[in-house]
């Protein structure tokens, strides 16, 4: 195995017995966690698909190595944000938790023999949230895809934009969206999965702005949050509102996904993006 | 709670002395221009000291002021005005208004957020709160000023994209995302003024341009002062330490690389002298217009993509040194 | 007054005297028909906006003279259609009772000092319905528009597409449509003006594919008819169904326009598209 | 009211003695082949003579038979199908089929019209009429085509385009002309089939391709007989002479250049032999989307370009001569 998916998997080790068991939120089935994690971390009796780590998902896509890029890119405190804790403390103490340096991996995989451009999200490291990071990353990795003439796929979980960035984190919605839109200006396909929860200010870029839109089963799918709205309306929700089921109902995306699928999917539009890289490279041959 | 309401009291209560000093004075015998010179004297030393160095919070509330410049007034200062309406779907959002516009020398598309200047028009306006309809009416006229090949000018004022069930069920989120495409690429000249607030992805989805201006006391933020107080600490309340946190004024923005420049605004806020903002506001929009009209299509789409490409802060571990802003 | 113009207005005077006085269907006032004419075809008691002849149309917009194109362009009977009348008995009855040979008037003028290619349906011949001649009226007006470089509005008034045509005449919307992509890719811009009625294929295709759409106040238009729609539902539409104002509520076209106001208003159009196209000059010049 | 169900009737009457015939002589001694043969020959005779020479009302039901392959059916035969849905807004209409398939060789996206097999599937799929949300589905679907460069084949069959309150309040006439747009600047090829009844402008809107196909017993009308009798003689129930009038048979349309191909059915229709059809209908879409791989962008949207800039019927006065077809 390569050095860049042990890296990833060397962390699980150091946890405590205690933590090799947990309960499914849904049906409340108690799960061995090696089992859960052959699983895909979805719960094996009811289904229920667990927030995964962003090392566990490219483990779970890619044929072989990831080289990873960007990792270099790591947060500054720009606003010199504190409140409870300094905005740096929080970043050590994610970083602690959950063997991340930020809240996307990005880098050049292969899905079922077809090179791919792969970013990310992992909910675990701030939410998800997008700073200058996320931003900075994803922008480095579509770039990138576009260069080297590869359609990219971005799996999001995000809780929107990070507060502690203030307007910089905004303005990441925007370098991203430059981006995607160079990307297809070159003819390559973008491709998001939109895995729980996705919100914000990231389910209001470049989520949204996919060629190819598909979600997780009961993936939290929203603009606004939940708590939001029922301020605004008063009154409860439905549960299923905002869910990946409710949105393809309306029209918003392509397709709901159970996690044990979503490889196979992916490898088939993929294959279709290559039959459409080589339609365009045969044209450009003929000209 | 209204910090700016405390301060205003004492401004009010030297205008009214002025005043009555006036009408006492008007008609009568008694000379009392001395008086009332010194008591404008010190009224505008008041303003000067009042308003010369508002707190984010406060500047907040300037934003908010009702009685300051909608879209709608620096709309009815364009030369001539063509509303259009619609997303040719659905509805016809009144958030957002915006049509063919001619200012000075230039035929543009304008499009401007719209909030209410009282009760009845807010609950019209939806408090200036867009829907995915209000965005797709705003990303069609976008894409007119393209197909007409004229300037496009954004006033942006609004808390945030509208928080509703309708809205969710009709796709914010696709809304607002697809909008930032179309601004992002649009093959036309565009400027930008945040005139009041500029609330979160709501107000960046008719917010990027080729230049991006703010008033004065305008504030332009990640999220409501409210919304990230709730997000962080689950309290609204604390709304005034989050404006203090959260870098939300012209002078924060401009230090960021995120806005180009600042618009002075008259002592005591744009809602002191409505015209006199208006006429200003317009007359820089209009010479970044000329400016604007200097640049190739090429020049300013890359010099568009090169602003938003080096926005953000990092620590570049490998390059060993900060990222970009 | 040039030839053209008096061509159209001649026809007038061959009326006997009981024609000299209509009665409008909204308010039930006795018009005398040289005011009614004088007043643009508006009830001057209620406003109500008579449907108007396309000559006269074209009278009331243009500057000076009308360079008519394609009125060579005249129906044949591709399908042998005859029911109560042969096709051709109707055609012939309609240009005599109509004065038009054809549904559709086209060609040159300008409009407040804006050359314009210029298209206006008359609903008094076949009641405004699109067959052959009129696609490949309009068509070669769009085609002429594109090569002039001049923008194109056209004025609609159809019941839809000829059942008498045939597919020949359903085939005009895609015809018009090429037309139209081609106006729009040369950088022209394409403005409509809907008048009572629009539906059906004219409605459906180049009514609904302008970049600006106008309405002439209280016009219906939609797609299906109201008595089809009625008999779907089972129950009575409100009055306002289908109503320019209700289209303009709904978000479907950008502004209802008394007809008082427009010419005024298509010349400000007018005037933003030179403005445009005068950029579009400029920059080609410094390229 | 169906005139295929009485000459259904002798053929079914035929079939049911053939079958007894074969039961009977199962594991008994008589050997009765030459008369099944017999009767096979004559029920290949009538099947022959009534079916050899449909008219156009005759047609029509065909086109709508219960039985009739619809898109899913051709779908169905695809190596491969992904399936994707949505107008990213507000709806998915299941009027409306569509995602990735392979064919052969070719990658492609296909988007389908489909009514219900039954009762329930009808209610379902509204009957095969779209609403708005459908088209925009469908005009989606072939810009994704474009966007990653792949062939687009599309399956008609519906009646028309919705008739409904909510279809006209969506603005059913914008989304179907919108639709046209895509399909006459479509840059990939594109290739139709009208599976069964092409109806109205609710077909045309996904039926613009470089390639146009008919199945022979379907039709392709300006408005269905239904509609058409209603708007002349304001009378639905004269259908039968709307039909023989509209020349909507595969064999007019090619007459008039409309359709490019006709594809052969199974005798007495395509219902008689489903698998058949589907297999000689993706055979065919197959081969011809190898001729279409070997033309250039450029050639294809002049060569679409031209096909539809020269349908119709008319005489030119000027030239003195007829006008096209
Ligand atoms: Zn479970
Ligand atoms: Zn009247």
């Amino acid at each position: 195995m390569a050095d860049w998916l042990r890296g990833g998997r060397n962390r699980d080790k150091v946890r405590d017995d205690a933590a090799q068991w947990v309960k499914c939120p849904s049906c409340g089935e108690v799960l061995y966690r090696p089992d859960l994690s052959a699983n895909l971390d979805v719960c094996a009796r009811c289904s229920h698909h667990f927030r995964m780590r962003a090392h566990d998902r490219i483990l779970s896509l890619v044929d072989g190595d990831f080289e990873e890029i960007a990792r270099g890119v790591l947060p500054a405190d720009p606003l010199g944000w504190t409140d409870k804790k300094s905005y740096p403390q929080k970043l050590a103490a994610d970083a602690e938790k959950s063997g991340m340096d930020e809240a996307v991996l990005c880098g050049f995989g292969s899905i079922g023999g077809h090179e791919v451009a792969l970013g990310v999200m992992d909910f675990h490291f701030r939410g998800g949230t997008m700073g200058s990071v996320v931003g900075e990353r994803l922008t480095r990795l579509i770039e990138a895809a576009t260069a080297r003439q590869l359609p990219c796929t971005i799996f999001t979980a995000s809780g929107g934009a990070r507060m502690e960035e203030g307007m910089l984190a905004l303005m990441q919605m925007a370098k991203t969206t430059a981006a995607v839109l160079r990307l297809k200006a070159s003819g390559e396909p973008f491709i998001t999965v939109l895995t729980d929860p996705t919100t914000g200010g990231v389910s209001a870029s470049f989520a949204f702005q996919a060629d190819v839109i598909l979600a997780e089963r009961n993936a939290m799918i929203g603009f606004a949050g939940r708590r939001v709205i029922e301020q605004t309306i008063r009154q409860r929700l439905p549960d299923r509102f905002q869910t990946a089921e409710f949105l393809l109902e309306r029209g918003h995306i392509d397709g709901v996904v159970e996690r044990a699928n979503l490889k196979s999917t992916l490898e088939r539009i993929l294959g279709y993006a290559r039959a459409g890289r080589e339609r365009r490279k045969r044209a450009e041959l003929s000209a | 709670m209204n910090p700016l309401l405390e301060r205003e009291k004492g401004l009010l209560e030297l205008e009214r002395r002025i005043e009555d000093l006036r009408s006492a004075s008007e008609g009568k015998r008694i000379d009392m221009s001395a008086e009332i010179a010194s008591l404008e004297s010190k009224y505008r030393q008041v303003l000067a000291e009042l308003f010369g160095s508002l707190t984010p919070w406060e500047k907040v509330h300037m934003a908010r002021h009702p009685r300051r410049p909608t879209a709608l007034d620096y709309i009815a200062g364009f030369d001539a005005f063509d509303e259009l309406h619609g997303d040719r779907m659905s509805r016809d959002d009144s958030a957002i208004v915006g049509g063919f516009a001619r200012l000075g020398g230039h035929s543009i598309v304008a499009i401007g957020q719209q909030r209410g200047r009282d009760m009845k028009e807010n609950l019209a306006r939806n408090f200036g709160m867009s829907t995915p309809e209000g965005y797709r009416k705003g990303e069609r006229l976008a894409l007119l000023a393209e197909r007409f090949n004229l300037p496009l000018v954004t006033f942006v004022d609004t808390k945030g994209a509208d928080p509703g069930i309708l809205s969710e069920e009709h796709a914010q989120s696709e809304a607002i995302a697809s909008s930032l495409e179309v601004f992002a690429g649009l093959k036309v000249p565009t400027l930008c003024v945040v005139i009041g607030e500029g609330g979160s992805g709501g107000a960046l989805a008719l917010a990027i341009a080729d230049r991006v201006l703010m008033l004065e006391h305008s504030v332009y933020s990640v999220a409501s002062p409210e919304g990230c107080a709730a997000i962080l600490w689950g309290d609204a309340s604390k709304a005034e330490e989050a404006a203090a946190h959260l870098k939300l004024t012209a002078a924060d923005l401009r230090g960021f690389g995120i806005i180009d420049e600042i618009i002075p605004e008259p002592l005591g806020g744009a809602h002191r002298d409505p015209e006199g903002t208006v006429t200003r506001v317009l007359d820089r929009v209009g010479a970044l217009l000329d400016v604007l009209e200097t640049y190739s299509l090429r020049e300013l789409l890359d010099a568009r993509y090169e602003k938003y490409r080096h926005l953000g802060s990092w620590r570049d571990a490998v390059a060993g040194s900060d990222g970009a802003t």
